[in-house]
């Protein structure tokens, strides 16, 4: 990290901080409509429709709505968790976009150890949602945080196997050094070198973002809404925020790692990065839209005998090539 | 090992869903966009609505019914209420013929009371639409209607005064310039009008009639 | 279950239960095949014949009759199917039948949505909740007026039935039709009771 | 839902309370259920109320669950909170005005309910029915059945987490209705048998949109196939899950593809042949697996045998009278004796069983609902099971509740 922590630096990241949360209330409006509208396209029918032209005002009045009422906590829940929770799933979502190069220009703390920061401070999601379920003293919510912890854990290695791979062929942990390996083309892209990786880290990424079908520990057919429970108003409403932050991060790091960042064939540019934000965002709301849900212990297989060994694999087969 | 490939194989099968919805996502909705659109009218015309009176074929603000009250017993949920028309007072020649009557020694003859119903009451918020009133008539009086976007706020908005309601239909039906015209452009306009939400939703024309 | 258990038809399954009555019935006429009256203490011992053989339990029916509380245990098999009646009667005062629902578990249901109709006690039901009506809540919604009570024979023994009766124990009158054939005639007063059913004249 | 620790009760005072920990805190005791059910659990186990309000119970009914972990160790469903006594209703009421009460009953195949009991009343009254009445019967209440699977198959895949697919389905099952509502006039608690045949006679219209339909649906199974029934996923999820033995079958008198799916041949349209159902052709779709894929997989095979008997029965459509001219009048008096008359519903065995005094009303009526038995069974096939697997058997049982509590 830089060594030198100036005013001007500091300054720079509050900014930058602000914007990110801009960027992420704006976006958490943006995927909610967009989600409802993925939903809506392929089942048929028109999705949010009556708020404003094609229903766009949809996710606005619906922030509305929920930062107008009343905040309840049930009778014989922790307070001091319950509130915590919320606050504690969304707040550090917004360090994670600190380092994440958006384009060479627009990165709010380009620090070299970036990578380790937002995998550090990913961490902190599963701390929320287990409060969260513990705090609300409610069943479903206890079973739904204890989903929450197993599968984030078990989650957490084969991501983290898959971006160590691509660190090691890179042999650097700051985002838009990685971003710098990369070429224009698709071809020179991480994708082509590492697909086995660039698969196990979204996959990875579903089952910490708790995106269908890995959706177990909110799992609304089995545990009502499982850690959120008992949430409602601005609490639902940050764990929903988070949410979205969430997916926003996981495919931003798959971009940067795997899909070149802001890099296309032409006129490289933060639009480039977003245009592929986007895109595996909207390939996320796609699953969601398409697939069952997968069993707990079917969860945890998948991990444990499918991704983690791969991911093993992966990386000593990387290895094995840079030492070449 | 075996079963490692056929797990790698059957993963296929996500390849072809994310196809499936992929192609469905790229067809138009198939859902009726209510208010701005409805039902077509003769998708409308099998459906059993509420029931409602028929009228005479000259008169048909007048109910075939003759107020035998047959209806009224076959209900299996006691949503139909009929009294009988009052009996009309004897006009002066009827007086004079009954008096006439009287005088020879016969049994005079008083004007029987109407065979039409006074008040003709249905409590649609009860009616399973069963049709067993529409079944008893005996001189096909009962019917269901078509209104398939019948709204209410109350309770109260669903006990129907069919009479009312009959004589409305019949009035709008006529050939007069006022209520029709008048109809007509609401009609045109169905979409921009706030749905039907009329506070008396058994006034409310049925679009599938109107 | 082996083919020759599946053929065995009721009269010779249960004939070791003395059955007071046993009847080879008409389906087209009840969609009943066999019916039969048993003593509440055989009646155990009947499933376990009839679950050996393959029958299965399709429900229990109460029935308030001048004659007591009855209970009707349909029984039908998936191979070679054809209907058993089984019928056992309890007396209306202590209303004690013995519980199937050890060789049965689906009595368990039966049974106990039958006690809250009728109050019929099944001995043994592992389960003394009820089922389908509230906890705590008094009466049986299908017992019926003294008034309007039907001799059983006016149910069972209708004209044209063409049931052959396989065997009858000495004694059983049950079937026999009343002094007064015709159901008593509930009084005007009952109008009001015809929520409770009572209008059957 | 709530569970009990989190919410205060109104019920009755626990007679448990506090005196073996399962109710040890007087202030929150479940209600008698719950109580019922803590005296014979595990102190380590958790009790989890799933419903009467819980997304994938399809209704209101009521789980009470004895967890470890996430595994069950005892299951007990509570029933009757959509109960309206049917039964009694029956015995008030004329046998032409119980027949809406028949529509209710079970929402999803109203038409198999309105046959079981016309069919009773018709046994018991010597009523005959013309052909065409039997024809048109037939037609209605097959794609009643038809529209009763496709509804369950977009629920159970709600229940399994999957969204699209139930939209899917009400696309198919939206064409279904309107062709109901051309003959019933209603699209969902049909009420059209009546004694001596059908309220209304066929109109050209529904002869050609059931032509068209029959193959309009038979062109979309392949994609429901494609979408869901060969998902990984789903295999997963429900192959080998909810394993009911035959003799489980016997023990509970369960029917209908929860029969079928173990292998056990049974459907009332084969064993008493009823109507003119012995007139085509068709398959009795069976499973030997004993699992809930089997059960969806007849399930799914039944809408195609659906379609085979309704395209039949349409080209076969006989002229004439839609009611018998000698069809009894609504206030017929019901002769005395009984008559039991079973139908294959969606779900299984339909029975009703009619007694009469020869009143005006009957004086008993049974309905044997076939969901009543299937569910039984709930509480011995979930016993060690996960908690999603739970879901997974109850939605493969295919519950109708307000059939179930009558």
């Amino acid at each position: 990290m830089n060594a030198t922590i100036s005013f001007d630096s500091v300054l720079h990241v509050v900014l930058a901080l602000v914007g990110v949360a801009v960027f992420v209330g704006l976006n958490g409006l943006l995927l909610v409509y967009a989600e409802r509208k993925v939903a809506g396209f392929i089942q048929r029918r028109p999705g949010p429709y009556e708020v404003g032209p094609q229903g766009i005002l949809q996710a606005v009045a619906d922030a509305l709505k929920l930062i107008g009422k009343q905040l309840v906590r049930p009778d014989r829940a922790d307070p001091l968790l319950f509130w915590m929770a919320p606050v504690l799933a969304f707040f550090p979502v917004l360090l994670l976009f600190l380092p994440i190069p958006f384009s060479p220009l627009l990165t709010g703390w380009d620090v070299n150890l970036g990578l380790l920061l937002i995998l550090a401070f990913a961490g902190f999601n599963v701390l929320a949602l287990l409060l969260a379920g513990w705090g609300s003293n409610n069943k479903y919510g206890l079973l739904g945080a204890a989903r929450a912890v197993a599968q984030s854990v078990a989650y957490e290695i084969p991501l983290l196997l898959a971006v160590l791979a691509i660190a090691f062929q890179e042999g650097t942990l700051s985002l838009s050094a990685i971003v710098g390996g990369q070429g224009g083309m698709p071809w020179q892209w991480n994708i082509a070198v590492q697909p086995l990786a660039f698969l196990i880290f979204f996959v990875s990424a579903l089952g910490e973002t708790n995106r269908a079908p890995f959706d177990l520990p909110e799992a609304e057919s089995e545990l009502t809404a499982g850690f959120h429970t008992e949430y409602s108003g601005m609490g639902f409403g940050m764990f929903f925020l988070a949410e979205y932050a969430n997916m926003i991060v996981a495919c931003s790091v798959c971009t940067v790692l795997f899909l070149g960042g802001w890099k296309g064939p032409f006129l490289d540019g933060a639009w480039w990065f977003l245009a592929k934000v986007y895109g595996l965002l909207l390939s996320m709301m796609w699953f969601r839209w398409t697939y069952p849900r997968v069993r707990f212990d079917q969860l945890l297989n998948l991990n444990w005998r499918w991704l983690l060994p791969l991911g093993v694999l992966n990386l000593l087969a990387t290895a094995f090539v840079m030492k070449l | 090992m075996a079963s490692i490939f056929r797990t790698i194989a059957d993963l296929w099968s996500l390849v072809v869903g994310l196809g499936i919805t992929g192609k469905e996502f790229c067809k138009p909705g198939v859902t009726v966009h209510y208010p701005r659109a409805e039902v077509t009218p003769e998708a409308a015309a099998s459906f059993r609505g509420p029931i409602e009176l028929i009228g005479l074929d000259k008169d048909p603000a007048k109910p075939k019914c003759i107020a035998c009250m047959l209806c009224v017993s076959a209900c299996p949920s006691n949503c139909i209420t009929v009294t009988r028309a009052p009996t009309p007072k004897p006009t002066p020649e009827e007086l004079k013929a009954m008096a006439e009557a009287e005088a020879r020694g016969e049994k005079p003859k008083k004007p029987a009371p109407p065979k039409a119903p006074g008040t003709w009451a249905y409590d649609f918020s009860l009616c399973s639409l069963c049709g067993s009133c529409v079944e008893a008539c005996p001189v096909d009086s009962i019917g269901f209607s078509h209104d398939i976007y019948m709204v209410g706020t109350k309770r109260e908005d669903f006990v129907f005064d069919q009479l009312a309601r009959l004589a409305r239909k019949a009035a709008a039906r006529k050939p007069e310039p006022k209520p029709a015209a008048k109809a007509a452009p609401e009609a045109a306009t169905a979409p921009a009008a706030p749905v039907a939400a009329p506070s008396e939703p058994g006034t409310a024309t049925p679009a599938s009639e109107a | 279950m082996t083919p020759d258990t599946a053929s065995v038809t009721p009269d010779v399954l249960l004939a070791p239960l003395d059955p007071a009555y046993l009847a080879d019935e008409n389906p087209a006429r009840t969609g009943l095949r066999w019916s039969a009256f048993l003593s509440a203490d055989a009646l155990p011992r009947a499933a376990a014949l009839l679950l050996e053989a393959g029958w299965h339990l399709e429900d229990i029916c109460g029935l308030d009759v001048r004659e007591g509380l009855m209970a009707v245990y349909h029984f039908d098999r998936m191979t070679s199917p054809g209907r058993l009646a089984i019928r056992v009667l309890a007396d209306r005062e202590t209303p004690v039948l013995p519980s199937i629902a050890d060789i049965y578990q689906g009595a368990e249901w039966h049974e106990r949505e039958t006690a809250d109709f009728y109050g019929i006690a099944f001995t043994g039901n592992p389960n003394s909740m009820p089922l389908l009506l509230p906890e705590g809540m008094q009466g049986h919604p299908l017992l019926k007026d003294a008034a309007a009570r039907a001799p059983l024979a006016a149910l069972l023994a209708a004209q044209g039935r063409e049931d052959t009766v396989l065997r009858k124990a000495e004694g059983f009158t049950l079937l026999e039709p009343a002094e007064d054939a015709k159901p008593a005639k509930p009084a005007k007063a009952k109008a009001a009771a015809t929520e409770e059913g009572a209008d059957n004249a | 839902m709530h569970s009990t620790e989190t919410l205060r009760s109104h019920g009755p005072a626990c007679p448990a309370a506090s005196a073996d920990g399962g109710c040890a805190d007087d202030q929150i005791a479940g209600d008698g259920y719950t109580c019922h059910f803590e005296q014979g659990a595990r102190p380590e186990s958790l009790i989890l109320n799933m419903g009467p309000q819980h997304p994938s119970t399809h209704g209101v009914l009521r789980v009470l669950l004895e967890l470890d972990g996430e595994y069950i160790v005892r299951a007990e469903p509570v029933l009757g909170y959509l109960h309206r006594m049917h039964e009694k209703m029956a015995e008030v009421k004329t046998p032409a005005q119980f027949m809406p009460n028949m529509g209710r009953v079970d929402y999803l195949h109203a038409l198999a309910w309105n046959w079981a009991y016309v069919g009773a009343v018709e046994k018991l009254a010597g009523i005959e029915i013309p052909e065409r009445a039997e024809y048109l019967r037939v037609i209605t209440c097959e794609l009643n059945r038809i529209s009763s699977h496709l509804l369950w198959w977009g629920a159970y895949l709600l229940d399994l987490g999957a969204f699209t697919p139930i939209m899917y389905a009400f696309d198919d099952r939206e064409m279904l209705l309107d062709l109901l509502q051309l003959m019933t006039g209603s699209r969902l608690t049909y009420s059209s048998f009546r004694f001596g045949g059908v309220y209304t006679d066929a109109s050209p219209a529904f002869v050609q949109g059931v032509r068209q339909f029959v193959p309009h649906l038979r062109s979309r199974l392949p994609m429901y196939t494609a979408l869901v029934t060969e998902n990984i996923i789903l295999r997963r999820r429900i192959e080998e899950v909810g394993v009911i033995p035959q003799d489980m079958v016997a023990r509970y008198g369960a029917s209908g593809p929860v029969a079928r799916g173990s292998g056990i041949a049974y459907d009332v349209r084969r064993a008493e042949p009823y109507s003119v159902y012995d007139r085509f052709d068709y398959e009795i779709p069976l499973r030997h697996e004993e699992c809930s894929m089997a059960r969806y997989m007849v399930r799914m095979a039944e809408i195609e045998q659906s379609l085979r008997i309704i395209e039949q029965a349409v080209e076969s459509l006989p002229d004439g009278e839609h009611m018998h001219p000698k069809a009894p009048k609504p206030s017929f008096k019901l002769p005395a004796g009984e008559s039991y008359f079973a139908v294959e519903g969606a779900r299984g065995k339909i029975g009703v069983w009619i007694a009469s005094d020869g009143g005006k009303t009957p004086y008993r009526v049974k309905l044997r609902a076939p969901g009543f038995s299937n569910l039984a069974l709930f509480a011995e096939c979930a016993r060690g099971t996960l908690l999603a697997d739970a879901v997974a058997i109850l939605g493969s049982l295919d519950m109708v509740i307000p059939e179930i509590d009558r």
